[in-house]
């Protein structure tokens, strides 16, 4: 039975696929059938996901032996690349969220792309966005990446849909392009997608390097042949290569680096982190989808997927792993210290995402690989519920906006009004209440409200494993990133949903449409309940009653790939710690913002009391303009010297060149002519009319006649057989 | 099986090579796809005779002179409509006066 | 009684007579063949007296009664008045085509008889593609009618060389698809287990009730075959004037006139074989000598319909003929063809109970009946139509 | 040793009836003889034991090619008449040419060794040629048919009255 299951493995990334050939070439000038199309395909993809998944864990001796199906693809020589779907249980969870994420965002779309305040009415028929189908195409593509993605056997193939999804996630960013701002610093949709595009390309690249050199070392990419294979890690770590300025390095950590520099790049991790708050630019369910629930947590995937590799790579040198926990941990406080000041609504949320990969990333790098993964999944749920729910929010601000200026209530005596703006907003729990309680459970969920939250426990497990690991750097950065965390998500809420309404625009917000609602309920139950999968074993009480089982499939499948998953005991130390800092973080945030509401126009008391610090917050540390100035600039500068020098020196030479081939030509000109050119001019015809004249007569027009030169000549052939 | 292999296919050398007489030298085209019927003829012939005599477990041999077949009615119902087209434009189809193809 | 054990004590008299086993076997074949002969020209007299019986009758006539009791010497005398009448070669004509063409059309008639069982195992020659057979000498029948209608250089007989072609070459096609049908059923392309696999009590497990539709298809188009009304546009009197044998007198035309009740006979006993369950019926397995009893009653009752037929219809035009080959019988085989293939197949890959698969055969046959029968129907209510509407039309609607 | 006679007798008649369809001046006694050929290779296939080609090659050939061929001869030709100068000029190197070829290739078959085996044709032939039909050679066969379906239009395609 579960056989015949898995067989469809390889259906799951189809239907979507075929979606977006369908609305592409078929159904585009129909927006409400294609959107009826890309659902129904990614609602028949979340029913053969969640299909394979619970057929996965209804059966965990399944882990021993992972399902997989192949069939030859490029033959290479002697290699021959294989395409093929494997399951096991880090592709069973991933399938379980990404499926489950991808049919609520998609449906909550079909409600949310109605027409967008900056455009003009005068375009507007139906009320749907004019690039309605053109979305759903996208998103239907994307959806063909990430499912890909999971299901793929080999990393050429994990490559070709990362790089799909990375296609996908320009053009939804863009998908606004012709949006522009009066404010000519503030990047444009069209801005951000190149910017996303060509940050995560750097990325990409050594990721690419790191495939080829994985490839010429193991000669596949088949994720059981190259993880199964202990002999092969264990020369992979002790070979070493030479390497300039670093030294010798072995191949392990070589490829271990390179490909995570893929995962910086796609999970926005520091230093690549810059295109993801810009990525907000994009429609908001494309925030929620591909900029928090899957494609930046493909990084922390591929890392998950790599564990084996990464594993190897720190026997020998302890390198690898300490620079995935570096980078981590220090991108999850970095981003969280930027989010205490921003102002938008999803930059908020999205430096929150940078944050919480970096949490993922610290897991991968001190080892707690089950950890990273549960709070992957975890962190899907809610971050998508906080995504849609601020799509909510802005939205029901937009329609607020309209309908105060119908009424004549204006406020844009400002000029430009911002939606996305947190303290443009207000007491929206009582405007909004669906969305304003399914956010706050995000928002509970991602400060890690401790026991009733799914956040809680996936965070807590991390904690516990740098605490339990004595990784105690990383433990305290995670453990401040926690506490900031927890003071930025309620000092969202508490900026958007508490007090009373700073302007028209929220004063008249609508409840969203029922499209839209009923998605973010669905995440909300999930976001609440989904950590229960993770709760410690021996965790009073609960521990008990919840056993543990996701942690259970996914040791199986450490002891399957020989990773360490020794279960960690539970200890109340860290746990808590991490209890004290998110409530605290709560506590504070509850004193600064939600004791006292802001009223309108009342600045934030925080650039009050942080004074300077704020403002480098606020402006990111100034790392766009840093990157302006290192890379943007020189590349500039670059590009006007060389054009300079282009116009200076090489059109001179070229102007020189070109003058003495006039003189050159003039002078030789007639001699050469009369003498040469036609000559030869005239041979040639003389030769071709002559040789056409002879060969003519070989060409009679009649069949019989070349027959029997055919006939002749096989003769001659035979003759000649013998003399051989 | 008193019979040699070697004469059957002399038999069809010799009915080939009638055959390609046909084509080379009968004016009339008609003629000549005869001849070229022929030729399918003898080579039908030596397909038999080496599946007799040497692989008569495995019918290949049979099964591509049924191929031939399939050949020869396709060739002979298309030639056949060429050539009365061709008869009803030119008023001919003897093939040294159709040589429409020469420069 | 068996037939088979007559020739078998013939065989071991000869070679009791110490004759060389060569020519036993020469001897045996030869006996065999003359007996033949002798059947098949015994038979076209008896033929030729039956049928302007029963045209008669059908016609309110009383047919042949002038010669011999009830007229039974007639096709005889017939015969003496063909022999002694002038031998015509016309001037123009192709000498040797023209001699050859009935001796062809005879011996293609005769070639048939090897293979039809007229008992279990009776058969002249008892061959493992009997049925390709039977279908290759047909096909030669076609060659001599052309040849014929060549050689005379009559226009008259050109015409019916052409008719012949078009006519002969068209059902040739339908006709070869529906004797595949029972080829399918019994897995053999040899008649006498194609005959031996229609057992049944009572003549139930004849192919004719499993598969109605598939014999109505081969009667018509036999009907065609045999050059019979209402398909009888080879020779027909009063368009080309007898056709491709128009020149023809004397002993020349009695080969043809020959050819033509034989090859009729033949056709009624090759759907005798392949439907009407052959030597097939009551008590025949423990006296097989029955077999030639029920053969020949079988194979007259069904010429007895071919006389029916042509005493009653009139004849069709040539575009009639042509678009009912085409645009039913061509169809309707294939269909019934491909249904039967699927039906066996899948009986035999789901060993289902050999009823079931003959239930499904009939319900596919009167499935395909029905839908050509509709489709005709909505034809000629729509030419019915069409005629009320303008009394004139100047175009019919193509079928 | 019957076999041997039996051959040389049917072979000969068969050359001879090839020679007739090329050397006949009048096209129609050309098809006859081609008939003829037709007929003696359908009796070669019998004698090499290929029963069902035997037959097939009479339905066909016979039946369908041959008719095809006099229903052409009959209707581009003037029938009545008969054919002038049935040979183009190369005639005379072509049959020098066609008969050094058959010397050659005579030559070289009576040099060439054969690894004759002598088993008996399988009983169920024509069940396996139905099976190699849809087994192995499936797509050969399907092309083939596909190659008729086009020949079919083609040639009606071709032979239509242009202004009709």
């Amino acid at each position: 039975m579960s056989d015949v299951i898995f067989n469809l493995t390889w259906l799951i990334p189809l239907p979507t696929a075929l979606a977006f050939f369908a609305i592409i070439l078929f159904a585009n000038p129909k927006k409400r059938l294609s959107s009826n199309i890309a659902i129904g395909a990614v609602v028949i993809a979340w029913i053969l996901s969640w299909a394979v998944a619970i057929t996965f864990f209804v059966n965990p001796e399944l882990t021993e032996h992972p399902f997989a199906l192949h069939v030859p693809w490029l033959p290479m020589g002697g290699l021959t690349f294989h395409m093929g779907v494997a399951v096991d249980a880090v592709t069973a969870g991933m399938l379980f969220m990404v499926g489950f994420v991808l049919t609520m965002i998609f449906i909550y779309s079909s409600g949310y792309m109605t027409f967008p305040g900056h455009l003009d009415p005068s375009l507007n028929t139906d009320g749907l966005d004019p690039r309605y189908s053109r979305f759903f195409a996208y998103i239907s593509l994307f959806a063909t990446g990430m499912l890909g993605l999971v299901v793929a056997d080999n990393l050429l193939m994990l490559f070709i849909f990362w790089e799909l999804m990375g296609l996908c996630s320009y053009l939804l960013i863009g998908f606004w392009f012709e949006k522009s701002y009066p404010d000519p610093s503030q990047i444009t949709p069209k801005q951000a997608g190149l910017k996303a595009f060509l940050t995560t390309r750097v990325g990409d690249v050594l990721f690419m390097m790191g495939l080829i050199f994985l490839f010429i070392q193991a000669n596949t990419l088949n994720f059981q042949d190259i993880f199964g294979n202990t002999a092969f890690l264990e020369e992979l770590a002790t070979s070493t290569v030479n390497l300039p300025f670093f030294g010798s390095v072995s191949w392990a950590v070589l490829i271990s680096i390179l490909i995570f520099w893929g995962a910086i790049g796609k999970s926005a991790q520091f230093p690549l982190h810059v295109w993801l708050p810009d990525a907000m630019e994009g429609p908001t369910p494309v925030s929620a989808l591909i900029h928090a629930a899957t494609m930046v947590s493909a990084g922390v995937y591929l890392i998950v997927r790599m564990s084996p590799v990464f594993v190897a790579a720190s026997e020998g040198v302890n390198g690898a792993m300490t620079f995935v926990a570096f980078i981590g941990a220090f991108t999850a406080l970095f981003a969280a210290t930027i989010a205490v000041a921003q102002k938008d609504i999803k930059r908020v949320l999205a430096y929150s995402t940078i944050s919480q990969l970096g949490y993922m990333f610290a897991a991968l790098g001190i080892g707690a690989w089950v950890a990273a993964i549960i709070h992957l999944l975890i962190h899907a749920f809610f971050k998508a519920l906080l995504f849609l729910g601020s799509g909510s929010v802005i939205h029901g601000v937009e329609h607020g906006r309209h309908h105060a200026h119908e009424h004549g209530h204006d406020d844009e005596h400002e000029g430009y009004f911002d939606p996305q703006d947190m303290f443009n907003m207000g007491g929206l729990l009582k405007r909004m209440p669906i969305t304003g309680w399914t956010f706050i459970v995000g928002a509970a969920s991602l400060s890690a409200v401790p026991i009733i939250t799914a956040g809680f426990w996936s965070k807590d497990e991390i904690l516990a494993h740098a605490w339990h690991g004595g990784h105690m750097a990383v433990f305290w950065t995670l453990a401040i990133a926690a506490f900031l965390t927890a003071f930025y998500t309620f000092r969202q809420v508490f900026l958007t949903f508490f007090g009373k309404p700073r302007t028209e625009a929220a004063a008249h917000a609508p409840e969203s449409v029922r499209a839209m609602t009923w998605p973010l309920i669905a995440l909300a139950v999930f976001a609440f309940a989904g950590g229960f999968v993770a709760v410690p074993k021996d965790f009073p009480g609960f521990g008990a009653i919840f056993s543990d089982y996701m942690l259970h499939l996914l040791e199986l499948q450490g002891e399957l790939y020989h990773l360490e998953v020794a279960p960690i005991p539970f200890s109340w130390t860290p746990a808590l710690i991490s209890m004290t800092l998110a409530l605290g973080g709560i506590a504070v945030a509850w004193l600064v913002y939600g004791r006292k509401p802001l009223a309108a126009g009342e600045a934030d008391p925080l650039r009050g009391w942080l004074g300077p610090v704020y403002t480098v917050l606020e402006h990111k540390y100034y790392f766009d303009e840093l990157y302006h100035f290192i890379v943007v600039r020189p590349a500039m500068w670059l590009a006007s010297f060389f054009a300079r020098f282009d116009r200076s020196v090489i059109d001179r030479i070229v102007n020189w060149v070109g003058a003495f081939g006039r003189w050159l030509a003039s002078t030789l000109r007639r001699w050469f002519d009369e003498y040469v050119i036609d000559g030869a001019v005239n041979g040639v015809g003389l030769v071709t009319t002559w040789t056409g004249a002879v060969v003519r007569l070989v060409q009679t027009g009649q069949v019989q006649n070349y027959l029997l030169i055919l006939l002749l000549s096989v003769v001659v052939l035979l003759l000649l057989l013998p003399l051989r | 099986m008193t019979v040699p292999l070697t004469w059957y296919l002399i038999f069809a050398t010799a009915l080939f090579s009638i055959g390609f007489f046909a084509v080379l030298a009968r004016r009339n085209a008609i003629a000549v796809l005869m001849g070229v019927e022929l030729m399918l003829n003898a080579v039908n012939v030596n397909l038999v005779a080496f599946w007799r005599y040497l692989t008569p477990e495995d019918l290949s041999g049979q099964i591509f002179v049924v191929f031939v077949f399939a050949v020869a009615a396709a060739e002979a119902a298309v030639g056949l409509a060429l050539m009365i087209s061709i008869y009803r434009t030119r008023k001919t189809i003897n093939v040294d006066e159709i040589n429409e193809l020469r420069l | 009684m068996d037939l088979r054990a007559i020739g078998e004590s013939f065989i071991a008299w000869l070679q009791g007579l110490g004759i060389p086993d060569g020519w036993v076997l020469f001897i045996n074949w030869l006996v065999g063949s003359v007996l033949i002969l002798g059947l098949a020209l015994t038979l076209a007299l008896a033929l030729i007296w039956l049928e302007r019986k029963l045209a008669g009758r059908i016609q309110d006539r009383l047919g042949p009664n002038r010669v011999g009791p009830y007229g039974l010497i007639q096709p005889i005398a017939d015969a003496l008045k063909l022999l002694t009448k002038e031998d015509i070669t016309p001037a123009e004509a192709d000498r040797i085509t023209y001699n050859l063409a009935p001796i062809i059309a005879v011996f293609h008639v005769l070639m048939l008889f090897a293979v039809i069982p007229f008992a279990d195992q009776v058969v002249g020659a008892n061959i493992n593609v009997g049925v390709l057979y039977l279908m290759a000498f047909g096909a030669l029948g076609t060659m001599a009618m052309l040849m014929a209608g060549w050689a005379s250089r009559n226009k008259y007989a050109l015409l019916g060389g052409f008719r012949v072609v078009a006519q002969l070459l068209s059902y040739e096609i339908p006709i070869a698809l529906v004797m595949m049908i029972p080829v399918l059923l019994v897995g053999s392309l040899n008649l006498n287990d194609i005959a031996s696999g229609q057992g049944g009590l009572f003549g139930l497990g004849w192919f004719v009730w499993i598969m109605p539709a598939a014999f109505l298809l081969y009667f018509i188009a036999a009907l065609a075959e045999g050059e019979r009304a209402p398909f009888d546009l080879l020779e027909a009197e009063s368009e080309i004037v007898a056709g491709y044998n128009i020149e023809y007198s004397a002993m020349k035309f009695a080969w043809f006139y020959l050819a033509f009740f034989l090859n009729t006979w033949i056709l009624s006993a090759i759907a005798t074989t392949l439907f009407l369950g052959g030597w097939q019926g009551p008590f025949v397995d423990k006296i097989p000598a029955l077999g030639v009893v029920y053969f020949f009653a079988k194979t007259f009752f069904m010429f007895f319909l071919f006389a029916w037929v042509r005493a009653t219809f009139p004849r069709l035009r040539i575009d009639q003929m042509m678009a009912f080959c085409w645009k039913v019988l061509v169809p309707m085989g294939l269909a019934l063809l491909l249904g039967a293939a699927i039906i066996v197949k899948m009986g035999a890959e789901m060993s289902w109970p050999g009823y079931m698969t003959n239930v499904l055969l009939l319900v596919m046959n009167i499935v395909v009946l029905l839908v050509m029968l509709s489709l005709l129907g909505r034809y000629t209510r729509t030419l019915s139509e069409t005629k009320n509407k303008r009394l004139f039309a100047p175009e019919l609607p193509r079928l | 040793m019957v076999g041997q006679i039996l051959f040389i007798i049917v072979a000969a008649i068969t050359l001879l009836m090839a020679l007739g369809t090329v050397v006949a001046r009048n096209l129609f006694h050309a098809a006859l003889f081609l008939v003829g050929v037709f007929f003696g290779i359908a009796v070669l296939f019998i004698m090499l034991e290929a029963e069902f080609l035997g037959a097939a090659q009479i339905i066909i050939y016979i039946g369908a090619i041959a008719t095809l061929i006099v229903f052409a001869i009959m209707l581009s030709k003037n029938v009545m008449g008969k054919e002038a100068g049935a040979y183009n000029r190369q005639w005379y190197l072509a049959m020098g040419g066609v008969v050094f070829f058959f010397l050659l290739m005579g030559w070289l078959l009576i040099q060439m060794p054969f690894a004759q085996v002598s088993a008996e044709v399988p009983a169920d032939a024509i069940s396996q040629i139905g099976q190699g039909f849809v087994g192995h050679f499936v797509v050969p066969f399907e092309v083939a048919s596909v190659l008729l379906l086009v020949a079919l239009v083609g040639a009606i395609m071709l032979a239509r009255e242009r202004n009709s």
